[in-house]
């Protein structure tokens, strides 16, 4: 099945007050082509789901800048100024989550899970508002599961199916996020077609993607 | 001291805690230096959260790889023997306790061992990214960072800012000195001798123990 | 680091009374040639995690025919007539463990988790005993880590630091199991050097691996 | 009714129920067969627990690969776009609820949608393997088998074997007719022209609904 389609295409499918995941580390890995069509087309009011939020011309980061998110939840917003400007301005709310802990309540929302019990945050604010479970002596932190209407990844080489393999730094969230949303897209630095990519390196499966999008720089 | 050589010095300090074969996660800023001063016939591999083991050095210039990053977003290159893989296995490596050492800096450590470095309420909020992770799960937790901001004390009796985690932290490595956390408190073990025992205990808000078995700082 | 040891070596880390995952799916992706230097060495009373007992003349098999086992932790005995007659006989302990669950448990022990919470299992008789915990209004089960002193595992290509491939449908638990012990040996089919192995595909990472021994019939 | 034309008859009314691009799962035995009855202009994914997706095949005599097997250990191949993962993995896909639908035989199955297929006790514990993942996890669960077992009731009012999942059945099909799981109980939707509704009644434990739109069983 070829789920390439064109970014008009994928732009369509964008509305107000969704919630999205994205792909990336400091916008290493990011979809900017997909983030791009977005910021152009102006949608306001989403919550992303992200590592971080890139800086204030990459990535993530310009969905802030643009205005169009009203919450983020996230490991790290201090390389984006911006970021930590609206927050304190009130302008937009911002859920910090520990960085493994984000990846586990992801991939829980994609695999069944009703959650999973991390020691990280005991002691800290992180643990407020959270069940706490003892296991063998152990207390643990009850992190439930993430999951969103959309999730926008980027890979390096994706055949027409979906199948993605994602090279070198560039991995990160992606494999994850393809199977937490509702609707997945992955954006590709290149496309190829069915059966090029050996069946043992595939890393975001394509039973996961509903469309692929070629990035602009290539492909 | 100058400030170049206050960081060479704590990270000539810190290098001295590695042991051969260990799988290390240094954080971003003067913990990174601390791979320029491990010993030479000590062979650790540094993790990288991103999502690799095996981190080399900066590339040369010009042979930068877009697709090659470090968990601080700086161009870098990966050693042979090493690999990639997602978030959720590169935490998975850091909450399993499969790290032998992580080294970071703090805003703030205390005598119990607590360490605050992620946020100042109302002021400054970077988030703890995956720092949280890292202290709850590696073997070793070693804070290297300045003893003083400007003067204002760092090392308290205890945090006053938001904790990045409870209890965790091992040992304490700055310029002045080398202090462990142990459950009577604070131990200083060794002294730059660029410094009193005076001098560091009034950069110090936590009360320390003096060792014994005081040492001169070691470098090298 | 050169891991690699040879199988005298490999038999005397094995000991009466341990605790031993051993990766494979009915003897696909198994390490046989570690698991015949245990029934060749005869230590008793192991207990084995797997998700089969495989054959009476293949893989974890071999060791149930020659009653080295005192309990097994596994999804599925129906392929081996001796593991059911032992259980019948009184001579062996079966923990049944739906496959997906054990499969997170192993993870969970790998990874730091105080456990999981799955929906598998629930009205049945693997609910026995189980805490029970209600998020968003849906019942789970809560399922705890489950670590070993030794994992056993089976690569296709292993470079001597113990970076590993496995190819096609051999890979199934042998890279979380890789994650849960105190020990880890992995069977190389053939053992590459250092650098071999592109770092983008390697399945099973060096830095859990202990030791590497090579498989008898290649390497 | 002969018996390999019972299990084709249940393969054939099986393959009707998949849509164009499903994912799915066939157990091990008769829903096997399922695969080799797929309408042409149908294309479904087939999944293997044991670690893939794409499963194609049987490879003809002599092109078997020891590293391709399906979850029965049986030689098989790969069709263009599959991919090899890992057993977390793969039971991500089937916990997760990527899976459109599973496929699995009983030795019971009642009227609440209850399922029993992985043991009888004191007699046969085979372990329920992925099962009790793919019964919870999948879209659709329909159970494929034949409709007793030599005369005896399978299809039941309630389930007294051990269960493999309460409430996860959605259809019912034997060689006799087609049964949907629905609050009020099992609802008869096509009959088997072989038998009469008196027939399947007396060869059912479970109180059959008839339906008022009642059909003759399809098989292509």
């Amino acid at each position: 099945m070829n789920k390439v389609i064109d970014i008009e295409k994928f732009s369509n499918k964008i509305k107000d007050g969704m919630t999205i995941m994205i792909g990336g580390f400091l916008g290493n890995g990011t979809p900017e082509t997909l983030i791009d069509a977005i910021v152009e087309k102006g949608v306001k009011n989403l919550t992303i789901i992200a590592n971080d939020t890139a800086f204030v011309d990459k990535g993530i980061g310009k969905l802030i800048v643009n205005k169009q998110v009203k919450k983020v939840i996230t490991s790290h917003i201090g390389t984006n100024k911006e970021t930590g400007r609206q927050l304190n301005a009130g302008e937009l709310e911002v859920v910090l989550v520990p960085q493994g802990t984000l990846a586990e309540q992801v991939r829980a929302g994609g695999a069944g899970l009703g959650g999973i019990l991390t020691p990280t945050g005991l002691g800290t604010i992180v643990e407020e508002n959270k069940q706490k479970i003892v296991v063998d002596g152990k207390e643990y932190l009850l992190e439930t599961p993430i999951r969103a209407d959309v999730a926008l990844i980027a890979g390096s080489k994706v055949d027409k199916s979906g199948n993605a393999y994602h090279t070198k730094s560039t991995r990160n969230f992606n494999p994850l996020m393809a199977t937490a949303a509702d609707l997945v897209v992955v954006e590709a630095e290149k496309v190829v077609e069915i059966g090029e990519i050996d069946p043992d390196v595939v890393m975001t499966l394509g039973i996961f993607v509903d469309f692929v999008v070629r990035g602009e720089t290539n492909g | 001291m100058d400030k170049n050589l206050v960081k060479e010095t704590i990270a000539r300090r810190v290098a001295l805690e590695m042991n051969d074969g260990d799988l290390v996660n240094l954080g971003i800023g003067l913990p990174t230096l601390v791979a320029n001063f491990i010993p030479k016939d000590i062979n650790i591999t540094l993790q990288s959260e991103n999502g690799f083991v095996g981190l080399g050095p900066a590339p040369l210039k010009g042979e930068e790889d877009k697709d090659l990053v470090n968990a601080g977003s700086q161009p870098v290159t990966i050693l042979p023997g090493g690999a990639f893989f997602d978030s959720l296995t590169s935490f998975a490596i850091i909450r399993g306790g499969h790290l032998d050492a992580t080294v970071l800096g703090a805003l703030q450590v205390d005598e119990k061992g607590n360490l605050a470095n992620w946020m100042i309420p109302g002021k400054m909020v970077p988030g703890m990214g995956g720092a949280m992770d890292l202290v709850t799960g590696a073997k070793r937790v070693i804070v290297a960072m300045v003893h003083t901001a400007k003067g204002a004390h760092k090392i308290l009796k205890e945090c006053n800012l938001p904790l990045t985690a409870a209890g965790k932290v091992d040992l304490i490595i700055t310029e002045m000195g080398v202090m462990k956390v142990t459950n009577k408190g604070l131990l200083l073990t060794e002294l730059n001798p660029e410094f009193t025992v005076e001098d560091i205990k009034k950069a110090t808000d936590a009360e320390l123990i003096i060792s014994y078995d005081l040492k001169e700082m070691r470098t090298s």
